[in-house]
């Protein structure tokens, strides 16, 4: 039963992940891409995470994978931002980018 | 069907090929300097599959701590290499 | 059925790390080189993984992708716009060192085949697992790396120092970063304390689980560029003295470790098993600080300002 | 149980090489910063499942350090130097 649940979890967090990247190959610009990536990374690995968290017996484990998932959350909302900001810095009039290949 | 340590070693081989290629026919020397490190990488595979018996097998930590060691070694070289080549272009300034 | 499976997942890396060599290789900027190139790196570290070697990936993460991708930008930094020209050999020539090449690939090949096909059990590992007990550490690759062939890491640290004194002696370090915006200045501000918990952390497993002081040492080198990144005004490094202290200490214990082994039993590192815990513990913590010391200052590209003081004055 | 994670590890396999190609063929350096960030926190996900299927649970330590570092190339793709700034 604890299986099923994990493989369940493992593999909604693995649709979240391809949804993503289908997002970035797909969006016209460079801030639409980031929103993709964000959403992806970060309901993707949850749910994944959540899965292998099911499968371990150790707590000092499970804390380590929920600083994972805590971790990657905070980075990639703020690395994020950075990466925003980066576009918008190199678009003097601060316009989003309409390189749309 | 070949097995993984054959497949990653034979990966390394030509990764160390491909690697010894650039950095001849690259003449710009920080793309020298990447296919060096490409070459390295090959060299620490090969030596990595050879410790590698099965997914679920112990390996031979030898080879993994002369791969440690030579991690370390390139990273070092590699910066050396950069600050020599900043030096370079500093004195072509003057 | 089950190792047929994960055969996939290698062939699937196996190409990505050949595509991305090739696209780091010889992509048409430099700057998107350098980036395939720390992608590169990444895959490596998820091939290490899969080699079921922890050690190497953590090492090839924080080295390899982090510290030496981080390296590279700056290096790119530095270059003038106009400087980012792709020369390359003729094609003739390029077409005959590539066939010599392929024969050299085509060679080892063979020779690595043979050897594949030869190797049932290997002595040295059984050598290895056999005395582990007397290593007073219970993880192998730590076990080889500060016992069984001590002199080799002694030596890398060597190398690591002696580099380390070449870039001090090229000239200056590149010019301060600006202050970071807050939204960087913030997560700069808690990723630096993780990662010294973290190094701490890796340090102290070594022991008995993959990790160690390379590890450890690379992980407080990535916070001091993290912080150096920052531009934070109050971050600042030891005084010339101190670095200098900071940066031969993993040497200078390791070589009084073997001093006095020689000493003791009449072998260099021979460590004593009863105390070969103590003795790698104490090792790896001075080891650690000069590897964090050394890939820092290796980092910023020449010696820091705080060392000029004593160049001015030779005398005082 | 181990199939089923073989199958997912595969699959996430591919996802991973899917974004590198989209990698390849981006123009932008920021877009194939950006993808590297995917592929970072694709990578955790990789070495999560394979901490499982090899029952190594060491990986995990592998999965935090590559979380934290791919932040700290993303800082220094972002970070410009004071002289850059200023001109």
């Amino acid at each position: 039963m604890l299986d099923v649940i994990s493989l369940l979890l493992i593999f909604s967090g693995l649709a979240f992940y391809l949804a993503g990247t289908i997002g970035v190959l797909r969006m016209p610009d460079t801030l639409c891409r980031l929103h993709a990536v964000t959403k992806a990374d970060n309901l993707g690995l949850g749910l994944l995470a959540s899965g292998v968290l099911l499968q371990l017996s150790d707590p000092l484990q499970m804390l380590k994978l929920l600083l994972i998932w805590v971790l990657v959350l905070a980075a990639s909302a703020t690395g994020g931002q950075l990466i925003a900001r980066h576009t918008l810095d190199q678009k003097p009039n601060g316009d989003p980018p309409e390189d749309a290949r | 069907m070949p097995d993984a340590a054959t497949l990653y070693g034979l990966l390394g081989i030509v990764l160390a090929g491909l690697g010894a290629h650039a950095a001849i026919v690259q003449r710009d020397s920080i793309r020298r300097l990447l296919a060096i490190n490409v070459m390295g990488v090959g060299v620490f595979l090969v030596l990595i599959a050879t410790a590698y018996f099965g997914p679920n097998q112990d390996p031979d930590p030898i080879p993994h701590a002369l791969v440690l060691t030579g991690i370390v070694v390139a990273v070092a070289a590699t910066a050396l290499a950069l600050a020599l080549l900043r030096a370079f272009e500093r004195s072509d300034d003057e | 059925m089950k190792a047929g499976a994960l055969l996939y997942l290698d062939l699937i890396m196996v190409i990505l790390m050949l595509v991305l060599a090739i696209g780091a290789l010889h992509a048409r900027s430099l700057r998107h080189a350098v980036i395939l190139f720390i992608v590169f790196g990444l895959v490596v570290a998820l091939a290490w993984a899969r080699l079921r070697a922890p050690d190497i990936a953590l090492a090839e993460a924080a080295i390899g992708s982090g510290l030496a991708g981080a390296l590279l930008l700056a290096a790119l930094r530095d270059r003038r716009p106009g400087d980012d020209a792709t020369r390359r050999a003729p094609v003739w020539q390029s077409v005959a060192v590539g066939g010599l090449v392929t024969a050299l690939v085509v060679l080892l090949a063979w020779a690595f085949l043979e050897v594949q096909g030869g190797r049932a059990n290997e002595p040295l590992a059984n050598i290895v697992q056999a005395t582990l007990h007397e290593s007073g550490v219970s993880n192998p690759v730590t076990a080889v790396l500060l016992n069984f062939r001590a002199y080799d890491t002694l030596l890398e640290l060597t190398v690591l120092l002696a580099a380390l004194l070449g870039v001090m002696s090229l000239g200056p370090q590149r010019s301060p970063m600006r202050a970071a915006e807050p939204m960087a200045a913030g997560l700069i501000g808690w990723l630096i304390p993780l990662l010294i918990l973290a190094g701490g952390y890796l340090l102290w497993v070594g022991a008995h689980a993959p990790g160690g002081a390379f590890q450890a040492g690379a992980l407080l080198a990535a916070a001091a560029v993290l912080a150096h990144l920052g531009g934070r005004r109050e971050f600042q490094l030891p005084g010339h003295t101190r670095l200098r202290l900071l940066a031969v200490a993993g040497c200078a214990v390791f070589t009084l470790v073997g001093v006095s082994t020689l000493l003791g039993s009449g072998v260099l590192l021979q460590l004593p098993s009863d105390w070969a815990g103590g003795l790698i513990l104490l090792i790896e913590l001075f080891a650690t600080a000069s590897i964090a010391t050394a890939l820092f200052l290796v980092y910023l590209g020449g010696h820091p300002p705080s060392w000029n003081s004593r160049e001015v004055h030779p005398d005082a | 149980m181990t199939e089923m994670l073989i199958l997912a590890v595969v699959v996430l396999g591919a996802t991973f090489a899917l974004a590198l190609l989209g990698m390849l063929r981006q123009g932008t350096p920021t877009d194939r910063i950006l993808i590297a960030q995917l592929l970072g926190s694709n990578g955790v996900g990789l070495l999560l499942l394979l901490a499982l299927l090899q029952e190594q649970l060491a990986l995990l330590d592998v999965a935090l350090v590559l979380a934290i570092l791919s932040v700290v190339v993303v800082i220094a793709f972002t970070r410009r130097g004071k002289e850059q700034a200023d001109a």
